[in-house]
């Protein structure tokens, strides 16, 4: 065992000596490793995933709540406001879900483009959304009262900022991948909403009839999760996807009260 | 020019001696004649002056009894003694390098000897082969005896044979302490306890409270054996210094010279025993 | 497998640990002729290789206790007793039956040649050096000089043992006082072995190998190099656990053992158990039964013994008054140790003397 | 040759052969002992962390020239050639100053050497003899003209070698003038690579090169190599060897390379990095590798480099067998100082943080700590630093007034059986006394100490009976008002506390009237109670009475208690009696008693042999001590010292505690011990997770040596933290408070149950940095509510003038404020700066949560503190860094921060030329100006 240690290590050691002889110059050495580094970052495919997420059993009825506290707010509003917390149609189909690859992925660069959170009547628009790492979340606050941007995250920074005025815009990014990070107003103890921050742009929020897509997959095997603020993470979902294939995925939550 | 050079060198080459020539002329040469006085012994005379010209062979009589130099018979214990004694005084040498003798370094001393120390088993070396060396020393005796070898003339020599076993035994011993972890203190003060118990000198001996003038003991336990063993009530740093010097240098001084008597009256009186 | 180990566990106990070594002593001169022979010797081997094995296989705490390094010297001791054991007695056998025959000892065949020490003597010495040398790099390669906590009198391990080759003397101090087992007989032994060429005035087996032409010199003293010394050593490593108690080879050392010792001085015996009555005050008094024993033992019996066994008077004949009255001391010095034990195990005898008072205690 | 008759003993050949073989044997050792050195473990491991630390190297490498700008680098490489080309157009110019400013050397070389040396030289020996004649007297005239003459000469020297080098160094600039372009190309293009060098010359030296191989190779290592043993040498902390100190040395980072390197959090063993850099290992933490080492924490053999010898312990089975099969790994033999395994490290902080009451960042240690004090550890164990404390148990001098005697017999036989929560722990019926002699003689024990207990009970009765209440409202009460924060109660299971007695099962144990009376006011019944007042209001109290007057357990009530046997008693009575008068004399003894007297007897003896004074405060056992062994120093108890019985564990402390724990009878197993003698310690119950904290606490007991100047909180503000922080874990203001960043343990609650968390009690973080002394102490004193919408009320506790000022001390010192405390008041504003902050106030919306007087924001669930209370309530300094950033100070408090960090931009550019230091500070002056008197 040791002897054969000792002929491994002169095999190395004349290697290293190979090695030495043949060195590179700096410049092509410089290049060879710009080159393999920029191999390092994915791309980005050709198949996509799509599909519904519903609700199945009774729906519970929309919530209402009163803004009347801040006259500001009380003002874009008439009467009661509706609770963004479970929205389904008559279908079931769920609005607001987070549909996301879980596993199977790599890390994608950040798109330079940012998404927009807006505050107006005192509500958060959108209620749910994703942001990739790195990416800009711009921030606005469209009311003419104070709206402070409470950022509950654990992996990453927390923040809370106050924007006084109207029109008033603060630019955050995220530096790691974390899910959800809930927002919250604490002038306005009504006013939440929730962000999914990924490391690759393989993420889709449900609309209004439930529906979600995900494309620009490279061909692999993912895990493939929903996440809805009240119900929380679905059973995970295995896909094997090819290039260039459109595969369909349902996702359901089960209703409780 | 090249090519006078070239053919002067070829020229040289050509007159250049066999090698069994340059063997011969070194061989003959004054420098090795002045260190090997002798031939290759392979000759009566060569292997008489191999063993005569030589300060380590001059031990051994140029001849020897045919039954004496059998294996069977002497089993080379008392040779492996002493291969073992001049091992332990060179590993002996090197340890002493190393360490240090006091309650401060005495211990880490020996642990830096096994964890880095280079080559790593000097320690092993020097403590094994004390093991050995008192198994070798009994054996020794055993087959003294058993060939009734301490019969007339070599009484006494068996006499100086006891006495080195007895130095063998105290080498170890005092050496048991160095290492001055647990194992070797408690060994100690287990066999240097007994030391309190020596009659008239020891101050748990029988006797020892008789030795009094006007009521006051002068055997006591800061006077007594023991204590002069142990530099003290207990082992402690005293204790380890006394044993460093008694196992490096007082000892070991004894052993030698008793061994230089030993080996010189196996000669004396008429070499390896055998039948008369 | 556990009920072997269970048994032996039961069965070795001191005396009987004795009783078998004296046995196998007997045995071992006795049958001297049978196990010599190589095939059976060989056998004997295997043996005792097996019945290493075998403990070490089936018993942890004997592995764990035979894997001490500081321990593998006592196989060593063991083997190399053993063998060179078989060696001259081998040797001194096959004499033995040309001597019978009327010829001389195989070593005088070739006595009287001699050979040039170069090459025959110092080769061989070389070569033993060699493979001295390699048995000892190859020892200290494999296995790690022990090496414990650093010293500290704050807490004691138990067992504390002496180095391995006093741990004779250490199972002594079980039966004598300090100043006997550590001072008196050691030095007695010195004595003893250094008397031995004085003593011993039996021209016969000087320079070869010999049982029948030198029984009473070897006798003893194997009994004493083996029994007293050898086995004892043994039992020191492998039978003495926590609080110097006795434990069979494969039982757990367990720290709270707890063994009767209930043992009782001579005095106290003829005193109070025989006679009835309270222990004088006066302690020379009080021990004089004791004193009358070791006097009886020592001075009486060697004159005593002349009278009773022929031997003895052929070896007063023949050495003289002075060199037997030195040869029965030592014997029976060296004979007081058995002694002892026996009376220690048959009548739970703790000191034939006991003067506390003067740490005068035999 | 012919007369050479060879005899011989061996044949020549045959030895030859044996010689030449064994020779060769005894080679082949050499070099196996040679390799064997070189190829020690912990070389390997270093050769193997320089592979780690260059592929690490190379992906970081990859990253910087891949972020690299390529067209800038092409760019400046033509840029760099152009410039070269530049210069060789000068090449004529070039040569001519090279060979000028040569040549400018030759002539300074020359006048230094050949002419201003020696003349030096002569003239300062001149100047000697000069002085020397003159002090004889002699006349000295020729040799002063002399000494002139030559200072003259050296001045004219000194001149020429100044123009020599004048010349030289406008050679030079003109020189650097040719070359200023390419030179600036250069070293653009060396600050761009400079990341990029810099990693480069990290690859090479961790790459295993033709120099490495040499430096490192076979018995060439000694003279440089670079594979070396790495230590630490602290002198701080010096290792006691009994017969004296040496110095502490730590080789550990010789395997474990990475320890102290960012960057190997997830590399395998041994190269991680230690977790928390910057609080341990890290040079500018508190523990710093050079200063603290690591065996101080972690023990074992510091010095020792070889994975077994350096005696690692592993956290338990599975681990000891991987260890086995990766490392060799044996169990450490005859060395007491081993490894703590890594899951009890904690406790080693107890070395030096032994004195201090609880050690953050250590909640394992804390928790154990805590638990040892609540559970009742401490009341029979002495242990270092937790001595003299509240008894964990309730004082029973007065139970008879608050307990029946069926219940308190039901309750002491088996405590779970009426409350599985109970922190009362199992005396009985346990493992070695369920036999049937251990059944009869506990049984006659227990009612005999039931007896004494009342009979020594002094009476109680409540003074209050209890209102009709509303079990429903009680409940939620009983749940915001901060109730859990140090009781438990099974109707709640997002936390737990333990540290006052869980209370399922109220009803089957007190009346109503008790509980009315004790909500009302603890004292009433118990003067020494920590129990605080919780101003209820009569409806609130009866509704929480209600609530837990409804808490029953039926199976408990409908159990009958144990039925004691007279003669067993007397049994009992006859073994305490026989060693002191006989077995006659004990029989008259006894029969000279009555019943009452024998039950007062056993009991009294019984109390005594449990140690239930331990726990309980017990008339007739006030100064009673206890029962259990010291366990100050157990961590460094002698290993065979520890009776594991006939039990199989391992025999170490680690298994011995957690076995101790688990079931503290179960070394009484297969022993014949006589009843009386029979292991006492109680059964507690503990969940794994509270054993192992306990054992953490217990193991970090040990001996070892710090010198004083190390142990923590013995100097300085040490001893102020200190004396607060014991007043803190008294009242258990971290059951609700987040102090030191460490405990809120109710906050649990809020997290489980989603509750805002905002709700929850207050982070006191810098508390002594915010709030004025007066204001603290006035307030301590007379609690009243600060934030209107928060449920959980702040109690008032029943504390002396020495723990009010200890804890206003303990938040001050934290902040290295200390006595005398600095006057708090804030600038006054001036007029005109007045009206614009007011403005700046009304533009930030301050008022649209804050209260301001009895202006209240209509939404009182978003409201936040009356800013009328500033001026008395807050320092200054304080307020103008909370402004800046709140949640720095108070992490996730609802404030936002206007000011967004780091780029400190003002919302309101409009005010103060949107100087956002100067807003916060007028702003702060602003809302010292408020108080009751002029608020607007």
């Amino acid at each position: 065992m040791e002897l054969k240690k000792l002929l491994a290590l002169l095999a190395i050691a004349s290697l290293g000596l190979t090695a030495g002889c043949g060195q590179k110059s700096e410049d092509e050495e410089l290049m060879a490793m710009a080159n393999s580094a920029s191999k390092a970052t994915a791309v980005l495919g050709t198949a996509s995933v799509a599909g519904t997420v519903t609700l199945t059993g009774k729906a519970p009825g929309t919530a209402m709540f009163s803004v009347d506290a801040d006259p500001v707010c009380k003002a874009q509003h008439t009467g009661l406001v509706k609770d963004e917390t479970v929205i389904a149609d008559a279908k079931g189909d769920l609005k607001n879900v987070i549909v996301y690859v879980k596993e199977g992925a790599g890390n994608y660069p950040a798109p330079a483009t940012s998404v927009e959170l807006v505050q107006k009547g005192c509500m958060y628009s959108p209620h749910v959304f994703g942001i990739q790492v790195g990416q800009p979340l711009e921030i606005e606050n469209s009311d003419p009262t104070l709206h402070n941007v409470h950022c509950l995250a654990v992996t990453n920074d927390s923040f809370n900022v106050g924007q006084p005025n109207q029109g008033m815009k603060t630019e955050k990014k995220f530096t790691k991948a974390e899910m959800p990070v809930k927002f919250k107003c604490d002038v306005h103890g009504w006013m939440h909403c929730f962000v999914g921050v990924f490391t690759n742009p393989f993420y889709s929020v449900t609309g209004d009839n439930g529906s979600f897509k995900i494309s620009g997959l490279p061909a692999g095997s993912y895990t493939l999760v929903a996440w809805q603020e009240k119900y929380g993470e679905s059973a995970p979902q295995k896909v094997d996807i090819k290039d260039g294939e459109a595969k369909s995925v349902n996702f359901t939550f089960a209703a409780t009260n | 020019m090249l090519d006078k050079l070239k053919k002067m060198i070829d020229e040289k080459f050509a007159q250049a001696p066999s090698p069994e020539a340059v063997k011969k002329a070194i061989a003959e040469g004054q420098i090795w004649k002045s260190i090997f006085r002798h031939g290759y012994p392979d000759t009566p005379r060569n292997r008489v002056m191999a063993v005569l010209s030589n300060l380590f062979l001059h031990l051994h009589p140029v001849k020897a009894r045919h039954s004496g130099v059998k294996m069977s018979y002497t089993w080379c214990m008392g040779g492996l003694s002493f291969f073992l004694f001049l091992n332990l005084t060179v590993t002996g040498i090197l340890l002493m390098f190393y360490y240090r003798p006091t309650a401060e370094y005495a211990y880490y001393d020996i642990v830096a000897l096994r964890e880095h120390v280079p080559l790593g088993i000097m320690r092993e070396i020097h403590r094994w082969g004390a093991h050995a060396m008192v198994i070798a020393v009994w054996l020794h005796m055993f087959r003294v005896f058993m060939t009734g070898s301490y019969k007339p003339p070599r009484e006494f020599n068996w006499v100086i044979g006891v006495v080195l076993l007895v130095i063998t035994l105290l080498l170890s011993f005092t050496g048991y302490l160095l290492p001055w972890d647990q194992l070797a203190m408690w060994a100690i003060t287990v066999g240097t306890n007994m030391a309190r118990a020596t009659p008239f000198m020891g101050y748990e001996g029988p006797g020892a409270s008789m030795i009094q003038i006007g009521g006051v003991h002068l055997v006591h336990g800061g006077s007594d054996i023991h204590f002069a063993l142990l530099g003290g009530h207990f082992v402690s740093e005293a204790t380890l210094i006394r044993f460093y010097v008694l196992h490096c240098v007082v000892v070991p001084i004894v052993a030698a010279t008793l061994m230089a008597i030993h080996f010189w009256r196996v000669r004396k009186d008429g070499g390896i025993s055998g039948p008369l | 497998m556990h009920y072997i180990l269970d048994a032996i566990d039961f069965v070795l106990q001191p005396w009987s640990y004795f009783l078998f070594s004296v046995i196998a002593f007997w045995a071992m001169i006795k049958y001297r002729e049978t196990w010599t022979e190589p095939a059976f010797a060989v056998k004997l081997l295997w043996g005792a290789i097996g019945a290493i094995v075998f403990s070490m296989v089936y018993s942890d705490h004997f592995r764990e206790i035979a894997s001490l390094p500081d321990n593998v010297p006592i196989f060593l001791m063991v083997f190399s007793v053993g063998f060179f054991t078989w060696l001259s007695f081998r040797q001194g056998v096959l004499n033995d039956r040309r001597i019978a025959q009327g010829q001389p000892p195989i070593e005088k065949e070739t006595s009287d040649k001699k050979v040039y020490v170069w090459p025959d003597l110092v080769y061989v010495e070389f070569i033993a050096t060699i493979v001295g040398g390699i048995v000892l790099l190859v020892w200290s390669l494999c296995l790690h000089a022990p090496l414990e906590q650093a010293a500290t009198p704050a807490w004691t391990p138990n067992p504390s043992k002496a180095p391995w080759y006093f741990l004779g003397l250490q199972e002594m101090l079980v039966y004598y006082d300090p100043w006997l087992a550590g001072v008196v007989y050691p030095t007695l032994i010195l004595v003893g072995l250094m008397a031995i060429p004085y003593i011993d005035k039996n021209p016969k087996g000087a320079g070869y190998y010999t049982f029948n032409e030198r029984k009473l010199a070897i006798i003893p003293f194997l009994f004493g190099f083996f029994i007293l010394w050898v086995t004892l050593i043994f039992l020191g490593t492998f039978m003495r656990g926590p609080g110097w108690n006795f434990f069979g080879p494969y039982e757990n050392w367990d720290p709270h053992k707890v063994v009767v010792l209930n043992n009782v001085n001579l005095s106290e015996y003829i005193w109070v158990r025989i006679l009835g009555i309270g222990l004088p005050a006066n302690f020379l008094i009080r021990e004089m039964w004791g004193f009358l024993a070791v006097g009886a033992y020592l001075v009486a019996l060697p004159p005593l013994l002349t009278k009773k066994i022929p031997l003895c008077q052929e070896l007063l004949e023949k050495l003289g008054v002075a060199r037997y009255g030195v040869l029965m001391f030592l014997f029976l010095s060296m004979a007081s140790l058995p002694i002892k034990m026996v009376l220690r195990w048959l009548i739970n005898l703790k000191y034939v003397i006991a003067i506390p008072e003067i740490f005068f205690n035999i | 040759m012919a007369d050479f008759k060879d005899e011989r003993a061996y044949n020549s050949k045959t030895l030859t052969k044996i010689f030449l073989w064994s020779s060769l044997v005894l080679l082949l050792c050499v070099i196996w002992m040679v390799w064997k050195d070189y190829n020690r473990p912990w070389k390997n491991y270093q050769r193997q962390f320089m592979q780690l630390q260059r592929s690490q190297a190379v992906d970081s490498a990859k990253e910087v020239v891949s972020d690299m700008d390529f067209a800038k680098f092409k760019q400046l490489h033509i840029d760099l050639k152009e410039a070269n080309k530049d210069l060789d157009s000068h090449e004529k110019e070039i040569s001519r100053l090279n060979d000028l400013s040569a040549k400018l050397d030759t002539q300074i070389f020359k006048v230094k050497t050949v002419d201003y040396q020696p003349l030096k030289a002569q003239l300062d020996a001149d100047k000697y003899a000069y002085s020397e004649e003159n002090k004889e007297g002699k006349d000295s005239d020729s040799l002063n003209k002399k000494i002139q003459a030559e200072t003259d000469k050296a001045n004219g020297y000194t001149q020429q070698l100044f123009d020599l080098s004048q010349q030289k160094a406008q050679a030079a600039k003109d020189l650097a003038d040719i070359y200023a372009k390419r030179d600036e190309v250069t070293s653009n293009i060396n600050k761009m690579m400079a990341d990029f060098h810099l990693l480069k010359a990290k690859i090479d030296k961790n790459s295993f090169s033709f120099l490495f191989y040499f430096r490192n190779a076979m018995l060439l290592d000694f003279l440089a190599p670079t594979i070396q043993v790495q230590q630490v040498i602290l002198k701080n902390l010096p290792e006691d060897l009994y017969f004296a100190k040496t110095m502490r040395v730590d080789r550990c980072m010789s395997c474990h390379q990475g320890i102290d390197k960012k960057g190997f959090e997830n590399a395998p063993q041994p190269f991680r990095t230690h977790p928390h850099l910057e609080l341990y290992v890290g040079p500018t933490s508190a523990h710093p590798m050079d200063k603290v080492g690591c065996t101080i924490c972690h023990g074992g053999m510091g010095q020792a480099i070889d994975f077994t010898t350096c005696a690692h312990v592993p956290n338990d089975e599975e681990q000891a067998k991987l260890w086995k099969d990766k490392y060799g790994w044996e169990a450490p033999e005859g060395v007491q100082s081993t490894m703590l395994p890594l899951k009890y490290t904690e406790g080693s902080c107890l070395k030096c943080h032994g004195n201090q009451e609880f050690v953050n960042n250590a909640p394992k240690l804390d928790r154990g700590r805590e638990l040892m004090v609540t559970r009742g550890c401490v009341g029979c164990h002495k242990v270092k630093n937790l001595e003299g404390l509240t008894k964990a148990g309730p004082s029973l001098i007065r139970v008879k007034g608050k307990l029946n005697q069926q219940f308190v017999e039901k309750w002491v036989w088996d405590p779970k059986s009426f409350n599985p929560a109970a922190r009362m722990p199992s005396f009985f019926q346990q493992t070695n006394n369920s036999d049937e002699e251990g059944l009869a003689k506990t049984k006659a024990e227990l009612h005999s100490i039931v007896q004494y207990l009342y009979e020594h009970s002094s009476g109680y009765s409540p003074n209050e009976s209890a209102p009709a209440g509303s079990v429903a409202n009680g409940k939620k009460v009983f749940k915001e008002i901060g109730c859990l924060a140090c009781h438990g109660i099974d109707d709640v299971t997002s936390h737990h506390a333990d540290f006052a007695p869980d209370l399922s099962g109220t009803g089957s144990k007190l009346s109503a009237a008790f509980v009315y009376t004790w909500i009302k006011n603890p004292r009433h019944f118990n003067p020494d109670t920590r129990m605080p007042v919780m101003r209820l209001t009569n409806q609130e109290a009866a509704d929480v009475t209600a609530y837990l007057m409804s808490k029953r357990n039926k199976t408990f009530d409908e159990a009958s208690a144990p039925q004691a046997d007279a003669a067993v008693r007397d049994d009992l009575i006859q073994t305490y009696l026989k060693p002191l008068y006989g077995i006659d004399g004990a029989k008259t003894q006894m029969a000279a008693m009555d019943e009452k007297a024998r039950e007062q007897f056993l009991g009294q003896k019984s109390l005594t042999k449990y140690g239930c004074f331990g726990c309980h405060m017990i008339s007739g056992f006030e100064t009673a001590q206890g029962i259990g062994t010291e366990l100050s120093d157990w961590g460094t108890k002698q290993v065979s010292q520890l009776d594991f019985g006939t039990s199989e564990y391992e025999h170490t402390h680690e298994a011995f505690v957690n076995a101790k724990l688990e079931n503290p009878r179960q070394f009484d197993k297969d022993k014949s011990v006589a009843f009386q003698d029979r292991l006492k310690m109680p059964n507690f119950r503990l969940s794994p997770e509270d054993r192992e904290a306990i054992a953490t606490a217990v193991l970090g007991l040990t001996k070892t040596y710090v010198p004083d100047d190390m142990i923590a909180g013995t100097h300085g503000n040490g001893v102020l933290l200190e004396k607060g922080r014991r007043v803190i874990a008294n009242f258990n203001c971290r059951g609700c408070h987040l102090i030191e960043d460490q405990g809120g343990k109710i906050r649990e609650m809020y997290e489980k149950e989603n509750i805002d968390l905002s709700l929850a009690p207050p982070n006191l973080r810098k508390e002594g940095a915010k709030i004025q002394v007066e204001w603290f102490h006035d307030f301590l004193l007379g609690v009243h509510p600060i934030r209107p919408w928060l449920h959980i009320h702040m109690p008032s506790f029943h504390w002396t003038d020495e723990d009010i000022s200890n804890v206003i001390t303990y938040f001050n010192a934290k902040e290295d404020q200390v006595y005398p405390f600095k006057s708090m008041a804030a600038d006054k504003l001036s007029a005109k700066d007045a009206s614009q902050t007011k403005a700046m106030f009304d533009k930030l919306q301050c008022a649209k949560c804050h209260i301001i007087g009895n202006k209240i924001p209509a939404d009182l669930s978003t409201a936040a503190p009356d800013l009328l209370q500033v001026h008395s309530r807050l320092k200054p300094d304080w307020v103008a860094v909370w402004l800046k950033n709140p949640d720095d100070l108070m992490p996730g408090v609802r404030m936002p921060s206007f000011w967004p960090q780091p780029d400190d931009k003002s919302p309101v550019p409009q005010y103060f030329h949107g100087n956002s230091q100067k807003q916060r500070e007028l702003l702060r002056d602003y809302l010292f100006s408020l108080n009751s008197g002029k608020a607007n």
